[in-house]
C-alpha cells in the first residue's frame, strides 16, 4: 500500500532561530506589527509503499530519527495518511 | 483543422509567418508539432540571434594573445593555457523569480565553460537595478545577490567581482549579467560536436521536466486538457548536481574518450542536438523513449524544449560508453545512452518507435537574419547640448561628497561580495573591494585580471561613445592591476529590436564596441544578446556590458586601488578636462542626465595602459587605479578606504588647470588613472610617463586621518576618513534594508 | 606521515586542502573517495569545506552517512588526527564525533572575510607552533558557522579547555561587535574530549601562502605535521 | 488576543525540488528503500496578536501572500489557534 507522510519539523525551545527573527522583522517592516515572534521550520512529504499504516508510521519515525532530524536542536511531528493518487514525481 | 492547429501553434511559439512558409520549404511538407517545437525554439532571438547575428561581423576576433573563437565559449591562449571566458544574461527569469533566475543564470555560464573543457575558476556579476527606494526594486535586488550566493558558493567557484548599479529605467526588469572563467591545457579543450557514424550520444546530469516550458500553452491546453495549475515555467537551480557533473565532466573529458560535448541551457536538448549535428557534419538519432524524465506523461515537443537545469549531452566512441557513463554514475549522477551519431545531416527525433520530428540540422541551426530599420532618437541632440553649463559650479562640497559616498550606485559594495565566497580555489590575490580583481594560475607565475564595465546612462546618451568607453574602462580597469587587457566577451542588453530606436542603439553601440575592441587589440571572443528588456515606461538603458580579462606577467605585482601606505605622492595621470555630461553627479545631485557623455581618444588610452603596465611591472607604484563613475573625487575616497588600511590624504589640485570646480571634482573624463607612488620612485614614474607622453600631475600626499583638498590654498573640502568610512560601509546597508547586526 | 583529504560529493575545498599539503607543506597526501571503507595508513585526515550534498538538508546531515565516515570514526577513536574545516565541522557535529551543532549565522547570511582568531589552547597536536593568547588572521566563508551547544556541553568544553580558536578583534577582544556569527562563547574551533579531532569555521588553507595574504592557517598543518613527527620518533 | 498561526509551504507541482531528491537518495541508502518521493517544503509558526479568530486567519493569510510565499513556485495551507501559554520566544 502506498502511504503519505508529512512531517514538521521545529527548532526546540530555547534555540536561536535567525531566520525566524529575520522573518518576523520583515513582516514588521510590511506593517504586521500584530507579529510578536515567528520561528521558522522544516517540511517534508514522503510517499513510501507500506504493508500498513502502523509500519508506515513507524518507519517514517525512524527516518525522522536517523536523517531527517537532528535530535540536538530539533524537534518533529509526523503522521502517515493512505496516499492513493499521489504520482511518482522524483 | 490540423493544419490551421499546427500553424497557430507555431504562431503562439513566436514563429512569423514568414518563417513558418520557411520551415514549410525546408521540410517539403507540413511539420509536427514537435517540428515545430523546435524550431520555434532554436530560431528564438535567445539561441539563433535572429537580429543580431549578421551585427557579430564586425567585432576583431584577434588579437596579440592567439585568440579561440569557440562554439559557446571563446578564449584566449597563453602560455599553453586556454583562459576561457563568456558572459550571459538571465534578465527575464530573475525579473519573475529573483533567486532561482539569478541562480540558474550562474548554472547556465559555468556549463558554457567545463562543457568546453576549462575548470571554472572565477565568477562576475554585473547587476543592474531599480532604484532601491521600490519596494519590488529592492526584493528583485535583494532575491538576486541572494541565488547568486546560493548557487555560487555551493559549486565552488569563487565570484570575485562584477558591478551593481541602480537606475530608474532598469525598474521592471533588471539585468543580471554574469561572467563565467575557466582555465585548461590548450590541447585539453572539448569541442560542442558530434562525430562519426555508429558514435554514442550520452545524457547525463538531471532529468527532464516541464521547467521553462513557457509560451506553449496552445500546445498544452489541446493536448490535454490538464486545466488546473498553470504549469510553472520557473527553473529551480540545483548547485549540488552541478558541482558533480563540473567534477564528472572533466574527469570525463580527461578519459580522452569524448568526442563532443555540449550543455543543455536555453532549448534544451534540440539546441544540444541540433548544434552538435550540425558543427560535426553529421546526422544524429535520438530516442526520447530513453530520456531520463522528472514527471510521467512528457510529451515529446516537452522533451525536446525543456529548460531543465544541469544536463549534458555527449558524444562519445562507440565502446567506451560504459565506461564514461561510469564516471557519471561514480559522482551519483544519472548517464544513459539516448541515441546514435549517423551519417548524413538529419536530426531524427523517435518516440515510442515513430519518427515525431526529422530535420536537417543545419537547416535547424541556420535562422533567418533581420535587419529591421532603425532610428536615432530626436531628443538626443537636445540631451547633448551640455546644458549642464547652466548649473552653478559650485557648493558645499563635503556635504555632497557624503552624499556621493553613501550612495546608492557609489557606496561600498561589500555588502554584496562579502556574500559571495570570493576565495575559494585559493586563487583570489587581489579580492574584491581592493582594486580589480587579480587571480594566481597555481604553477605559473602570471596570473589573470579580470572586469566588468559599462555605464548605461552614457549608452543611452551616445551608444557608440557609450559602448567605446565600456572597453576602454575594463581595459584600464585591468592596466591599473598590471594586467595586459588579453580578451573580451560581452553582453548586449537592449529593448524590443523591432522598434526602432532600440535597434539603432542597439547597432550603433555594436559598431562602438568593434571599433574600440579593434583600436585596442582586443579580440572578441564570446557574448551574448539579451533583447526585449522593456518596462511599461519603455525600455531599459542600452547595456552593452564588457567582460574583459588580462594577463599580468608576474602575479606578485599585482597592484590594488588603496593607499596602503603614508607619505606617498598621489599622481593623477592623464588629462581632466571640463566634463560633466552622463556623470554620476549630475544624476545624483542635480537629477539631471545630459551628456554629451566624456570625450574618448583611444590612442591616448592605449598609450595610458602601456604607461600603467610599465610602472606596475616595475613595481614603481604603491597603488593604482582608474578614475570613473563619480570622478576624481570618488577614485580618491575608495583609494582611502582599502579596508585594511583606511588612510587620508592632502589634495592641491590646482595643477589639474582652472576648469569648473564640479567639473575638478566629479568630471568623468576617461584615460586617467590615480597613482600613489613613494617618494624616491616619483622620478623614474615621470621619465616613464614621459616616454609614454602621458602628462602626470601631482596633487598631493597620503597621509593622516583626513581627506582635504584645495585650491590655490583655499579648501574645497575636508572631511574625516572614519566618518566617510562609515558613511560608505553604510551605504548600501542602509538603502537595501539587509539587516544589519552583521556589518561589524 | 600521510595526510588524506576526503572528497565528498560537493565538497569544494577538498583541492585547496590538497594543494596546501602537498604542494607548500610538501607532505604526502592523498584524496580519499568518500565511498572507501579503509582508510588505510594515513595520520591524519582532512575533511574539507564546501557543501556535501548540496548542504540540502542540513550542513553535513548526509555526509555524516557516506561509508568513510564509519572509517574516519573508527581511526578518530584509535585516536588518529581528524580536522574538519567548515564543512568538515559541520559533518563531525552532524556525525557524534564533536558536540554541538552549527546554526545559521545571526545575520542569515553567508559571510565571506577574513576574521580574527585568539588561539586559546597551545597544548594539542593541532596548535603547538601558536603562542598562547596569540591573535590571527584567517578568513571565514560560510553560512552556517554559528556554533550551540547546550549549555551543559559548552561548559564541558570550556572546563576543559577544548576551545582552540575563538573570534576575536585585533587586539584580541572578545564581544558581539567581532564575533561574526553568533557563535555561543565565541566559538571558531573546538576538539574532542580525547584531544585528537579538530573542528573549525575559519579555512586555514586559505591563508597558508604570503600571495594569498596571510599564513596564519598554515601552521595549524605544521603543528599537524610536527606532532606526527615527534609521535613517530617518540615510538621509536 | 494571542494567536498562533501555523503555515506550511511547499512547492507547486511540477516545481523541480532537488533536495527532495538528494534526500530520497540519501533514505535509499539508509536502506529506507520503500522511499518513493521526498517533497521538502517549509513551516512558520506566527505568534500574533489579533481581535479574534477570522482577523487572525485574514492577516496570516496576507503574511503569506506578501511574504512568506513565492506564489510563482509554492503554494501554502495554514490556520490560526489561540495562544495562550506560548512565549514570545524571540
Ligand atoms: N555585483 C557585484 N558582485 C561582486 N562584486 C562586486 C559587485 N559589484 C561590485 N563589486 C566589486 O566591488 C568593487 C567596487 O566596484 P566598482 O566600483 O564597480 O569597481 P570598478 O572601480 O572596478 O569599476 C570591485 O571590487 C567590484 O568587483
Ligand atoms: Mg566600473
Amino acid at each position: 500500500m502506498k502511504f503519505l507522510g508529512h512531517v514538521t519539523v521545529t527548532l526546540k525551545r530555547g534555540v536561536f532561530d535567525p531566520q525566524g527573527v529575520t522573518v518576523k522583522n520583515a513582516l514588521h517592516n510590511l506593517s504586521f506589527s500584530e507579529t510578536e515572534a515567528v520561528r521558522t521550520g522544516k517540511y517534508f512529504e514522503v510517499v513510501m509503499e507500506s504493508a500498513n499504516p502502523a509500519e508506515a508510521e513507524k518507519r517514517l519515525n525512524e527516518m525522522c530519527d536517523r536523517l531527517l532530524v537532528n535530535p540536538v536542536i530539533e524537534c518533529y511531528r509526523c503522521h502517515v495518511e493512505p496516499a492513493e493518487e499521489m504520482e511518482s514525481a522524483t | 483543422m490540423e493544419i490551421s492547429r499546427n500553424e497557430k501553434a507555431a504562431k503562439e511559439l513566436g514563429l512569423s509567418d514568414e518563417e513558418y512558409r520557411k520551415i514549410l520549404k525546408i521540410m517539403g511538407r507540413e511539420p509536427t508539432l514537435t517540428e515545430i517545437a523546435m524550431f520555434s525554439v532554436e530560431w528564438s532571438e535567445h539561441c539563433g540571434y535572429p537580429h543580431s547575428r549578421t551585427w557579430f561581423e564586425l567585432f576583431p576576433r584577434e588579437g596579440k594573445l592567439s585568440a579561440l573563437v569557440g562554439e559557446d565559449a571563446g578564449g584566449i591562449i597563453h602560455d599553453g593555457v586556454a583562459v576561457v571566458f563568456k558572459m550571459e544574461s538571465h534578465n527575464h527569469p530573475s525579473q519573475v523569480e529573483p533567486l532561482q533566475g539569478a541562480a540558474t543564470g550562474i548554472g547556465g555560464i559555468i556549463r558554457d565553460i567545463f562543457g568546453a573543457g576549462a575548470r571554472p575558476i572565477a565568477l562576475l556579476d554585473s547587476l543592474r537595478f531599480g532604484p532601491l527606494d521600490d519596494v519590488h526594486s529592492r526584493h528583485v535586488f535583494e532575491g538576486v545577490v541572494d541565488g547568486i550566493a546560493f548557487y555560487g558558493n555551493c559549486v565552488g567557484v569563487p565570484t570575485v567581482g562584477g558591478e551593481l548599479y541602480f537606475h530608474p529605467s532598469f525598474r521592471g526588469n533588471c539585468l543580471v549579467n554574469v561572467m563565467c572563467v575557466g582555465i585548461a591545457p590548450r590541447d585539453r579543450l572539448a569541442r560542442a560536436w558530434a562525430k562519426g557514424r555508429g558514435n554514442l550520444i550520452i545524457y547525463a546530469g538531471n532529468r527532464t521536466g516541464r521547467d521553462g516550458i513557457g509560451g506553449c500553452s496552445i500546445l498544452a491546453s489541446q493536448e490535454f486538457g490538464e486545466g488546473d495549475e498553470k504549469r510553472p515555467s520557473v527553473q529551480v537551480g540545483d548547485p549540488f548536481t552541478e558541482k558533480c557533473l563540473i567534477e564528472a565532466t572533466l574527469e570525463a573529458l580527461d578519459s580522452g574518450k569524448v568526442v563532443g560535448i555540449k550543455d543543455m541551457g536555453a532549448a534544451g536538448l534540440t539546441c544540444s542536438s541540433s548544434e552538435m549535428a550540425a558543427e560535426g557534419k553529421s546526422g544524429m538519432l535520438l530516442d526520447l523513449d530513453r530520456i531520463p524524465l522528472r514527471e510521467s506523461g512528457m510529451e515529446p515537443w516537452e522533451s525536446m524544449m525543456s529548460e531543465s537545469q544541469e544536463r549534458m549531452l555527449l558524444c562519445v566512441e562507440n565502446g567506451t560508453e560504459a565506461e564514461v557513463m561510469a564516471i557519471f554514475h561514480k559522482w551519483g549522477l544519472e548517464a544513459v545512452v539516448v541515441g546514435e551519431v549517423e551519417d548524413g545531416d538529419t536530426l531524427t527525433v523517435s518516440y515510442r518507435g515513430d519518427i515525431v520530428a526529422q530535420i536537417p540540422a543545419r537547416e535547424l541551426t541556420s535562422p533567418p537574419v533581420y535587419t529591421p530599420p532603425r532610428r536615432k532618437p530626436a531628443f538626443l541632440e537636445e540631451k547633448n547640448n551640455g546644458s549642464w553649463r547652466d548649473l552653478p559650479g559650485s557648493f558645499d562640497w563635503n556635504e555632497v561628497i557624503l552624499r556621493l559616498t553613501g550612495s546608492s550606485n557609489l557606496s561600498s559594495r561589500r555588502p554584496v561580495y562579502r556574500q559571495y565566497d570570493h576565495m575559494v580555489g585559493i586563487n583570489t590575490k587581489i579580492l574584491p573591494g581592493r582594486g580589480t580583481p587579480v587571480l594566481r594560475v597555481k604553477g605559473k607565475e602570471w596570473g589573470i585580471a579580470l572586469t566588468t564595465d559599462c555605464n548605461p546612462v552614457y549608452c543611452s546618451l551616445d551608444p557608440r561613445l557609450g559602448a567605446a568607453h565600456a572597453v576602454a574602462e575594463a581595459a584600464r580597469n585591468l592596466a591599473s592591476s598590471g594586467a595586459r587587457p588579453a580578451g573580451v566577451t560581452d553582453c548586449l542588453n537592449f529593448g524590443n529590436p523591432r522598434k526602432d530606436d532600440r535597434y539603432w542603439y542597439f547597432v550603433e553601440a555594436v559598431h562602438g564596441l568593434s571599433d574600440a575592441c579593434r583600436a585596442l587589440e582586443l579580440p572578441v571572443v564570446s557574448g551574448n544578446v539579451s533583447f526585449y528588456n522593456e518596462n511599461p515606461g519603455g525600455s531599459v538603458h542600452p547595456t552593452p556590458t564588457v567582460g574583459m580579462v588580462g594577463i599580468i606577467d608576474r602575479v606578485e605585482n599585482a597592484v590594488a586601488a588603496g593607499f596602503m601606505q603614508e607619505d606617498c605622492k598621489v599622481i593623477i595621470a592623464g588629462d581632466t578636462r571640463e566634463e560633466l555630461g552622463g556623470s554620476e553627479y549630475l544624476c545624483l545631485v542635480h537629477d539631471m542626465e545630459v551628456g554629451p557623455p566624456p570625450s574618448l581618444d583611444l590612442q591616448r588610452e592605449k598609450d595610458l595602459q602601456e604607461f600603467l603596465l610599465e610602472v606596475t611591472g616595475r613595481g614603481l607604484v604603491v597603488s593604482a587605479s582608474d578614475l570613473a563613475e563619480g570622478g576624481l573625487v570618488m577614485g580618491v575616497v575608495e583609494a582611502c578606504l582599502c579596508p585594511e588600511f583606511p588612510l587620508g590624504a592632502e589634495l592641491s589640485l590646482e595643477v589639474l588647470g582652472s576648469l569648473r570646480e564640479d567639473a575638478l571634482l566629479f568630471g568623468e573624463s576617461a584615460g586617467r588613472a590615480l597613482l600613489s607612488v613613494e617618494p624616491s620612485y616619483v622620478q623614474e614614474v615621470e621619465e616613464t610617463a614621459q616616454r609614454h607622453e602621458i602628462p602626470l600631475y601631482m596633487v598631493g600626499v597620503t597621509g593622516g586621518d583626513r581627506l582635504i583638498a584645495k585650491r590655490n590654498s583655499m579648501t574645497l573640502f575636508d572631511l574625516s576618513i572614519k566618518e566617510l568610512r562609515i558613511i560608505w560601509e553604510e551605504g548600501l546597508f542602509q538603502s537595501s534594508g539587509i539587516p544589519g547586526g552583521e556589518r561589524l | 606521515m600521510k595526510f588524506a583529504v576526503v572528497v565528498f560529493p560537493g565538497s569544494n575545498c577538498d583541492h585547496d586542502c590538497y594543494h596546501v599539503l602537498s604542494e607548500v607543506l610538501g607532505v604526502d597526501t592523498v584524496y580519499l573517495w568518500h565511498k572507501e571503507q579503509d582508510v588505510g595508513e594515513i595520520d591524519c585526515i582532512i575533511l574539507p569545506g564546501g557543501f556535501s550534498y548540496g548542504d540540502y538538508l542540513r550542513a553535513g546531515a548526509i555526509a555524516r552517512f557516506s561509508p568513510v565516515m564509519q572509517a574516519v570514526r573508527d581511526f578518530a577513536c584509535k585516536g588518529g588526527l581528524v580536522v574538519g574545516i567548515c564543512n568538515g565541522f559541520q559533518i563531525l557535529t552532524e556525525s557524534g564525533l564533536l558536540p554541538g551543532v552549527l546554526l545559521p549565522n545571526r545575520g542569515g547570511r553567508f559571510i565571506c572575510q577574513d576574521v580574527y582568531l585568539r588561539v586559546e589552547n597551545t597544548d594539542t597536536p593541532f596548535t603547538s607552533l601558536f603562542s598562547p593568547g596569540e591573535v590571527v588572521k584567517i578568513p571565514i566563508a560560510h553560512q552556517q558557522g554559528n556554533y550551540y551547544a547546550s549549555s551543559g556541553a559548552m561548559e564541558k568544553i570550556n572546563n576543559e579547555n577544548r576551545v582552540l580558536f575563538r573570534y576575536c578583534g585585533p587586539e584580541g577582544e572578545t564581544g558581539v561587535r567581532t564575533n561574526p556569527n553568533g557563535s555561543m562563547d565565541d566559538v571558531a574551533g573546538i576538539i574532542s574530549e580525547k584531544r585528537n579531532v579538530l573542528g573549525l569555521m575559519p579555512h586555514p588553507e586559505r591563508a597558508s601562502e604570503g600571495m594569498l595574504g596571510s599564513v596564519d592557517g598554515k601552521r595549524v598543518f605544521q603543528s599537524v605535521a610536527k606532532w606526527l613527527e615527534e609521535q613517530k620518533h617518540g615510538n621509536k
